[in-house]
């Protein structure tokens, strides 16, 4: 195992450089660069040169590949041109917001998840299971900003119980406690929106799954032993249904990270899904191909941590 | 003589297939003393593991079902109970060992946890104590390297060896009724001896009475107190052990009794019932050996012979013993 | 002239105006509120003030005005974008300070600089005794150090000071000097500067850079580098009305009060900029998290803002127009009669009522109705017209082939047009255009790309006709835009004669020289078509009526007369 | 597999939902000739409309007939959501599967190429395909083609890895050691013996699939993939609802493409368990 | 007899044990442990042993099922373990193997017609037309009626599958077949049944077994010659009637004296083993069984018996004999 896992970081270099130059790549061939994409008619074309110069754009891609990959080796992801400072920076600034957001709607979903999809295997066809199928796919059908918008009208307009947007209230200069209840405050519409979006599909493997597992010969085994059928479902059969799970698990380390970024945009929570939407908009590399190659990482290693979880959970597995 | 453990009484179980309903159990009726062991013995795929799954109420649904009859423990109707005292009852009261070991152990599980379970369950251990006790089971059934084997995954043990942690599992909670579906057939002789010793004595320390399927007459001889013989989802004879062995009565179990090899009587070739199970879908009235009988009569082909009892308690149901049929 | 690119759809925010101050309204509560009818332009004053929210009322000395989130460069010298600046112009003075009517008066200068005979030579004079917030004194070393950096080799901000043609500023720039020779401190409070070009903006673009402390600004500056310049983003220093309390990333930024303005301190203490996005900017204001917000203008807007009762609505033309550009470079387009054709046979009219109603107005010239340059004397309205527009191709030379399609000389007439997307305008424009074109037997093939995709394609001309908008900057100086040479005239726009009147026009500072010029240049265009032009539309600032003293126009945005801004 | 059909058969609510789905088929794409309204017709004066005589769904803000919106909308949603799905579910199981059966450098390379796959971020990469098809000067109206091809490719890594991680498991199962025994072939072990063993995961992740094709499409749109307007789709149509105001005072802009939305993908839903419980063994109704 | 169809050298099994979250290997189960035997063209050979002795994996290393530790496998001459993936796959049809649980064997979601009609096809020994034809006939043999074959294994009672997995290797025609308890969950008339058929097929079409059981009656009475296996080893190997008479090795005594006999009047003198069931991870020095031999010595604690000839073709391990 600790050879495979190894063998897994040491192909993190290969792949890690065929992510950096195809990304590259891609900055280089997308159309227009900070500059053009600079709202500043009066840019004159002398101008225009000078900055590119200044930034650096004017060099050949290979060169600008080189001096990149360069820096970033020893940790310096350069400066985003937009936000005038080192992108470091600017994702710390940022990508922790998300991650608080992200974290606590993954614990509620996944939970959620996993008790529905279990219960709705459990009554197959059952009018609970028809009521959460139609549901889930109602999340599924309906874009994100649309549930959004309808929790704000209920529960923020209508019945103003809640903050439309923002993390904290305006202004405000409270810390410890109080601010933190001000923060949850603020959390509670994004993170349920989060929820109904993403405990839907989750809910359905669950089921899948569960359905698999429920009629195989050892849950029978469970059953001939007398154990309660709690103890059947969530233990015998939740935990051979919940092993493609572990994959899926693996899926929502870079997202943890990376950002919802119409939700952000709609409740106004400063994370990085925005930022990093923007970085493409205006064509800011640094940013863009820093933040690229750091969601990168998370997907490559919340692939491997979930491949190595997965042969933990499953002793039938052998990976080589 | 102890009083009746458990009666089966016009028991049937179905299966709604493709092709049409199979009738696994066909009205079925027999019982179980306090104490005693019951051998049922019988053609493969004659219904046996089907009526010990329905004493369990384990046959799978939705697409198998007890459509008929009772089924009496200590003058309960099982198939009557609710879902939680039948709950109380599982692996506490009766036990069962499966007759498939590998699938039926759970693959993620490790061994020493599938044994803990009931242990805390029913007997309400704590864990260190299960743990020690499992163990100890997995050494009682013979098992090497029990400290190890209790860590060990399922898919890491032989095929003898899970069908002992099975074993070790149906005994661990001292049950009244252990249902055992061909508990031994993965086991060598020396082992398996143990295994039936060790039956024995449970059986003999808490009066634990056994419901014994298996195909090998040696075994039933050696173990069981009464026979059970079915044939196409009957009952078609039974006997106390030494009655049957010594005077097997219907055409089938003389021919079983025929075609076992016997060490050391070595034959050149073995006897074999003739002819074929028939169809348990497309069953009729006839009795459902006449085509493979050799003294098959004309009322055989029309009429199925009921269970009626002869001298010695002895139960046929051939119209050969019928009065006013026999030769 | 500075004006910028934008987006049809997205409002350019740096320029609003309020014909009627929204302070003039503030008149008695009559006993039944009735609702006030819509108005295309001007104000709708607040007509229930009892709707207003607790959560607004509890706000006792302070405002929040909800925008887009700021990137968080608070730095004079290198913001950029428009809510950037909104911060900026907070905490930074200038010399000279917009009016509602795009002229200047003096700010930070105790009077209008002094221009020499030949136009070439500004002397501008502090007001004495002012100081930045930091206690530090405002001198003239502190203006010439703006001007200065601003020449600076490793200059990467959004100033092009080289337009200003300040003698010495290459050299400054090659490192071959170590000082703007035509930048010249005089006396603690006067600063001399010497152009070597006459400009008709110069005065405005020099009174308009910002004034920072050369103390902390200049601390570190060694010529050629200023990259200590960023450390400096988050923690602006200047003499504005207000300083920077708290700025939190992406949510808000938090204003003090700062005493020694030279205005005086401000009225309304507090000032909360709060992060607000499209989806959620009208919720915010109904439920008074925030006071006041830019709003897209729509007939659904207005209306819905005015049953909030509780809002001032200000609504005044956007500085800048929407436009149609073709692409000069092909053959097609150089046909001056085909781009009338084109022209009368859009019917415009319907387009932009689809999207704006009546906040909205077709134009005919490149330049907004409330500048002063603007003129309908002799200006064509090429009004919706088919027949005009067959017969001036049928001119053309471009013949109705068998399949319906124009063509000549083998080819047929196609246009691909390339919309920016998303966009509300496109969305109208495709359909319509789609349908009238066809008439005219030409096919009308539409593909849509991100904004700065369109760009590419239009700087490298791939493309028949696009969409865009230009904002419009207080002077109505077009050359970037329609000179043979302009650096933005992309499209290949080319006629002499429009070269000549708008270099004519740079060589006057004097208004009523100006604008006979800039009557014939529009002239010029109006006949010419270098675009087809569509409209020029509305801005809409609704402001919750507790804050009363705003005095906005399209040229004077909301920031220079917050600090008049009184909680009711 | 012809029981596997008859059994479908006899599922009631599959087979609704499969007519359904071709019911929708045959509206969207035969429905707007029965119709009078042209589709380029904009009329300021019938603007936002709500549902009466003339217009059944009511109009949109260009005073165009929702119904007729709503048909064609239908005919490029339908199409995108199914040839997606059906593009990435296909590569997903086939090279998932492939994966997890070989292990070794065979699971290296294609669960590397997964992972690069979903590293790369798709807002560029579509940009840049947007332009390239604009530059190469393909039809607006066959770009669609191309783009479903393409959110197809880039979507499948999820369920290649969601079929890797099962068959890792199935290939170490007994019957596995029989097809060896039997010396079977790579291939029909993969597909014959493998694959129909994941079908329920495969199922599960088609019909999330389909929704979720419709709605990206919807994106794709603005970046000049997919389709040029006025061509709506069910996933732009409903975008119309950002606004606040059509949100909340004109449900007939987006109401019906919601609903079609959410009833092909449960209609599809439907036939996926119906399609399941077909193919497996152990279930029979 | 003809000349040796199979021979196994010195094989050896060994299985890592893991232990920890990381799964470390920290030991290894000697479950096969540097066997020799050969089997000749047309012969039975019995393999019989203690539970978890390795008799299943012999069987399946031979087949190559398992990759081999060490040792050699070699069938008709060639190494099997140093063959390539095709041509392994050519030779699979000749060698097949009737698996010791028959239900896991079986794919549940291939019904079995199927799973036993399919490597015909897929090695191309027979067409589809004449596919149903043959499955047919080979179920007919088996004890299996027609009406079975578009069952699914679930549905069939163990026996019946035990008959399936021997259904599907009978019907490749094979050359040799490795056969796990092929019979354990047969009733004694079906049993009897597949065990005449086995003995026919030997006779007519020169088949080899390596035929595995507890069944020491149906061992008898099937196999040529039979190995005794304890602990991963060897221990006895002789002819069917030299075993059964002239028992050497006190394991083998003790097996044949623990058979079960079908006379419920008979109760015989058995010899219990006693002792301390030796682990494979950690097999006792010395000779493997004297933990549990009745009659072992102070030189069974510390020397490998040596594996010897002692009789005509009658090998044993022991240092008593
Ligand atoms: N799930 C099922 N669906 C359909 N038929 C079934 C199912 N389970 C069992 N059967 C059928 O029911 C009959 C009885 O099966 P059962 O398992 O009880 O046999 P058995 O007596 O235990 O045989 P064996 O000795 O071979 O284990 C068989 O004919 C079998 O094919
Ligand atoms: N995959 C595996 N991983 C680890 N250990 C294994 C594995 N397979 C078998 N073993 C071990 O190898 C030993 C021999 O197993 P094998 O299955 O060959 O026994 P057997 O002789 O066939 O026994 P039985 O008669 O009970 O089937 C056992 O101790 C078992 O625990
Ligand atoms: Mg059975
Ligand atoms: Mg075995």
């Amino acid at each position: 195992m600790w050879q495979y896992i190894v063998r897994r970081l040491l192909q993190l270099i290969p792949t890690l450089i065929g992510i950096s130059i195809i990304v590259f790549t891609l900055s280089v061939l997308v159309p227009g660069d900070y500059i053009d994409s600079k709202t500043n008619p009066n840019l004159t074309a002398e101008r225009a040169a000078q900055l590119r110069e200044l930034y650096g754009l004017d060099k050949p891609p290979i060169e600008r590949y080189v001096t990149w990959t360069k820096n970033m080796l020893t940790g310096n992801m350069g400066d985003s041109m937009q936000h005038r400072m080192p992108v470091t920076k600017v994702l710390n600034t940022y990508v922790w917001n998300s991650f608080y957001l992200s974290i606590i709607a993954l614990f509620i979903y996944w939970i959620i998840a996993i008790i529905v999809g279990v219960f709705s295997a459990m009554r197959q066809y059952s009018v609970f299971d028809r009521v959460v199928t139609i549901l889930v796919f109602a999340g599924m059908s309906l874009p994100s900003f649309f549930i959004a918008l309808l929790l704000i009208k209920l529960f923020a307009v209508d019945v103003p119980l809640l903050p439309i947007g923002g993390m904290t209230t305006a202004g405000m200069n409270a810390s410890g406690g109080e601010y933190y209840m001000d923060v949850i405050k603020h959390m509670i519409l994004p993170v349920a929106v989060i929820v109904m979006l993403s405990a839907g599909s989750l809910t359905r493997y669950i089921r899948t799954s569960m359905l698999e597992v429920i009629r195989q010969d050892y849950i029978r085994t469970a059953r001939a032993k007398g154990m309660k059928e709690r103890v059947v479902i969530f233990k015998h059969a939740l935990r051979n249904a919940m092993l493609p799970a572990i994959t899926l698990l693996g899926f929502e380390l870079p997202s943890l990270f990376g950002g919802f970024i119409i939700m952000e945009k709609i409740f106004i929570w400063p994370g990085a899904g925005k930022v990093y939407y923007d970085s493409i908009q205006v064509r800011d590399y640094p940013l863009l191909l820093g933040f690229t190659m750091v969601l990168a990482l998370l997907t490559l290693l919340g692939n491997l941590i979930a491949d190595v979880l997965y042969g933990v959970a499953d002793p039938r597995i052998r990976l080589k | 003589m102890a009083k009746d453990l458990l009666q089966f009484r016009n028991l049937k179980t179905q299966f709604h297939t493709e092709s049409g309903v199979v009738k696994a159990v066909n009205d079925v009726s027999f019982s179980i003393r306090e104490g005693e062991t019951v051998g049922v013995v019988g053609e493969s795929g004659c219904g046996k593991s089907v009526t010990a799954m329905s004493l369990m109420r384990l046959v799978e649904a939705p697409h198998g079902k007890i459509v008929g009859g009772e089924i009496f423990f200590e003058g309960r109707d099982l198939l009557k109970l609710k879902n939680h005292e039948m709950r109380l009852i599982r692996g506490n009261d009766i036990a069962m060992i499966f007759q498939e070991p590998m699938s039926s152990l759970n693959p993620v599980l490790t061994i020493g946890e599938q044994i803990i379970e009931p242990l805390m369950e029913h007997l309400l251990l704590p864990r260190k104590e299960a743990r020690a006790k499992a163990i100890e089971l997995v050494k009682l059934v013979g098992i090497p390297r029990a400290e190890q084997i209790v860590d060990s995954y399922p898919h890491e043990l032989s095929g003898g060896m899970r069908q002992r942690i099975m074993i070790a599992i149906a005994l661990s909670c001292n049950p009244k009724l252990l249902v055992a579906d061909e508990p031994t057939t993965a086991l060598d002789v020396t082992i398996q001896a143990q295994i039936l010793d060790l039956m024995r004595d449970i059986k003999e320390k808490f009066k634990t009475s056994i419901m014994l399927i298996t195909h090998d007459l040696g075994v039933v001889a050696e173990m069981a107190d009464y026979v059970v013989v079915m044939y196409a989802g009957k009952v078609i004879e039974e006997a106390s052990v030494f009655e049957l062995f010594k005077n097997p009565k219907h055409p089938y179990t003389k021919g079983l009794m025929k075609a076992k090899p016997v060490i050391n009587q070595r034959q050149e070739r073995l006897y074999s019932i003739p002819g074929q199970v028939p169809n348990p879908i497309e069953l009729g009235d006839n009795c459902y050996f006449s085509d493979r009988c050799e003294s098959c009569m004309d009322i055989c082909k029309e009429k199925q012979p009921p269970l009626r009892t002869q001298e010695n308690g002895h139960k046929i149901a051939c119209w050969l013993y019928e009065e006013g049929q026999g030769q | 002239a500075c004006s910028s690119k934008e987006a049809a759809s997205t409002p350019a925010p740096s320029s609003a105006t309020t014909p009627t101050p929204a302070a003039a309204t503030a008149t008695p509560a009559p006993a039944a509120p009735v609702r006030p009818e819509i108005k295309s332009d001007g104000l709708i004053p607040a007509w229930d003030n009892s709707k207003n929210p607790q959560q607004a009322k509890n706000r006792k000395d302070s405002a929040i005005i909800g925008m887009t989130a700021p990137d968080g460069i608070f730095n004079p010298f290198y913001s950029e974008t428009a809510y950037d600046n909104y911060v900026v112009n907070l905490i930074f003075d200038s010399m000279l300070t917009v009016n509602k009517d795009a002229t200047y008066s003096p700010a930070l200068a105790a009077e209008m600089p002094k221009i020499s005979d030949d136009k070439l030579v500004y002397t501008f004079k502090l007001k004495p005794d002012l100081k930045f917030s930091n206690g530090d004194p405002i001198t003239a070393d502190d203006f010439a150090f703006a001007l200065t950096i601003l020449h600076d080799k490793s200059y990467d901000g959004p100033s092009d000071i080289s337009l200003n043609h300040i003698k010495g500023g290459d050299a400054y720039r090659e490192g071959t000097a170590t000082s703007v020779e035509g930048i010249k401190v005089i006396d603690p409070l006067t600063v001399e500067i010497t152009t070597t070009e006459i400009g008709a903006t110069t005065m405005s673009d020099l009174g308009g850079y910002p004034i920072a402390p050369k103390s902390v600004y200049g601390k570190d500056y060694k010529q050629g580098n200023l990259d200590y310049m960023k450390d400096l983003n988050h923690t602006p220093i200047g003499s504005g009305p207000y300083t920077l309390a708290k700025y939190t990333p992406g949510q808000e930024v938090v204003f003090a009060p700062n005493a020694t303005h030279y205005g005086g301190a401000p009225k309304t203490p507090n000032i909360i900029y709060k992060v607000t996005t499209d989806e959620t900017q009208m919720q915010m204001l109904q439920t008074g998290e925030t006071d006041m917000n830019m709003i897209s203008v729509s007939m659904d807007n207005v209306n819905a803002l005015i049953d909030q009762g509780f809002m001032d609505v200000n609504i005044f033309p956007t500085n800048g127009y929407g436009y149609i550009a073709f692409n000069h470079k092909k053959a097609k387009f150089q046909d001056k009669k085909v781009r009338q054709a084109l022209a009368y046979g859009l019917d415009r009219k319907q387009i932009v009522e689809a999207v704006y109603g009546p906040f909205a107005d077709v134009i005919n010239i490149p330049q907004s109705k409330l500048s002063w340059a603007y003129t309908e004397d002799g200006i064509e309205k090429y009004e919706f017209n088919l027949d005009k527009a067959k017969q001036l191709l049928d001119e053309a030379g471009w013949v109705v082939g068998k399949d319906g399609i124009r063509e000549k000389n083998g080819e047929k007439f196609e246009i691909n047009f390339v919309a920016t997307s998303p966009n509300v305008v496109n969305d109208a424009i495709i359909p319509v255009a789609t349908a009238n074109y066809k008439e005219l037997g030409i096919k009308f093939v539409p593909e849509q790309m991100d904004f700065t995709a369109v760009g590419q394609k239009r700087k490298e001309g791939k493309f028949d006709m696009l969409f865009m908008a230009w904002g419009l900057t207080p002077d109505p100086d077009p050359t970037n835009i329609f000179s043979s040479k302009g650096s933005q005239n992309e499209i290949g726009y080319s006629n002499p004669k429009a070269d000549e009147l708008m270099k004519a026009a740079l060589k006057e500072v004097e208004i009523d020289k100006r604008k006979p010029v800039y009557k014939e240049l529009y002239q010029v265009l109006n006949d010419d078509l270098p675009y087809i032009f569509m409209y020029q539309r509305r801005d809409m600032w609704p402001v919750n009526s507790r804050l009363q003293g705003f005095d906005m126009s399209p040229y004077k945005n909301f920031t220079y007369s917050l600090a008049q801004v009184q909680v009711q | 597999m012809r029981i596997a059909f008859r059994r479908l058969a006899k599922n009631k609510l599959a087979m609704g939902a499969l007519i359904f789905i071709v019911l929708m088929f045959l509206i969207c794409f035969l429905g707007p000739l029965f119709l009078q309204y042209d589709i380029n017709s904009i009329s300021v004066a019938n603007k936002n409309k709500a549902p009466n005589a003339a217009h059944w769904v009511g109009t949109d803000s260009l005073g165009r007939d929702v119904l007729l919106r709503l048909m064609l909308a239908g005919r490029v949603s339908l199409t995108v959501g199914l040839a997606v799905t059906a593009i990435s579910v296909f590569i997903g199981t086939v090279l998932g599967a492939i994966s997890g059966f070989y292990r070794g450098i065979v699971d290296t390379l294609i669960m590397r190429l997964a992972d690069i796959i979903s590293s790369i971020p798709s807002l560029p990469l579509l940009i840049i395909f947007g332009v390239l098809l604009s530059d190469f000067k393909v039809e607006p109206t066959h770009r669609l083609f191309y783009v479903m091809g393409m959110l197809g490719f880039i979507s499948w890594p999820g369920l290649a890895r969601l079929i890797r991680s099962q068959i890792l498991t199935m290939r170490e199962q007994e019957y596995m050691v029989a097809t060896e025994a039997l010396g079977l072939k790579d291939s029909r072990k993969i597909f014959k013996h493998l694959i129909p063993n994941t079908i329920p995961t495969v199922i599960v992740s088609a019909t999330l699939g389909v929704a979720g094709a419709i709605l990206a499409e919807s994106g794709l749109s603005f970046l000049g993939l997919g389709v040029v307007p006025p061509t709506p789709t069910w996933g732009n149509m409903i975008g119309a609802a950002t606004n606040w105001i059509d949100f909340s005072t004109r449900p007939w802009l987006w109401v019906p493409p919601g609903l079609c939305i959410l009833a092909i993908a449960i209609a599809i839903n439907f036939l996926g368990d119906g399609l399941r419980d077909a193919l497996d063994p152990k279930l029979k109704r | 007899m003809s000349e040796a169809l199979l021979e196994v050298h010195d094989l050896k099994k060994y299985f890592p044990i893991r232990g920890g979250v990381f799964q470390r290997t920290v030991g290894h189960v000697k479950a096969v442990d540097g066997v020799s035997f050969s089997i000749k063209k047309g012969e039975a050979f019995g393999l019989v042993g203690e539970s978890g002795c390795g008799k299943s994996t012999i069987g399946r290393t031979i087949l190559r099922l398992n990759e081999k530790t060490s040792g050699q496998v070699i069938y008709n001459g060639t190494d099997i373990h140093t063959l390539n993936k095709t041509d392994m796959r050519k030779l699979r049809p000749e060698m097949q193997i009737v698996f010791q649980d028959p239900y896991s064997s079986l794919n549940p979601r291939i019904n079995v017609g199927q799973a036993v009609g399919e490597a015909l096809l897929a090695h191309g020994l027979c067409t589809k037309a004449e596919l149903r034809d043959r499955i047919s006939e080979i179920f007919n043999i088996c004890g299996l009626a027609p009406y079975h074959i578009n069952r699914f294994p679930h549905e069939f009672s163990g026996g019946q599958r035990q008959r399936i997995g021997i259904a599907r290797a009978l019907i490749m025609n094979p050359q040799f077949i490795v056969a796990d308890e092929p019979v354990s969950a047969l009733d004694v008339s079906i049993q009897a049944q597949i065990i005449n058929l086995l003995g026919d097929l030997q006779e007519s079409r020169d088949l080899t077994y390596l035929f595995i059981s507890h069944d020491l009656s149906v061992v008898e009475h099937l196999c040529n010659r039979i190995g005794v296996m304890y602990l991963g080893s060897m221990v006895e190997m002789a002819s069917r009637d030299e075993l059964f008479k002239n028992p050497l090795h006190p394991y083998t005594k003790a097996l044949l004296s623990a058979v079960p006999v079908p006379d419920p009047t008979l109760k015989r003198e058995r010899i219990v083993l006693q002792g301390d069931i030796p682990s494979p991870a950690k097999p006792p020095v010395g000779c493997k069984f004297h933990t549990r031999c009745p009659i072992a010595t102070e030189i069974c604690k510390q020397q490998v018996p040596e594996y010897r000839e002692v009789g005509s073709n009658h090998f044993v391990a022991c240092h008593l004999v």
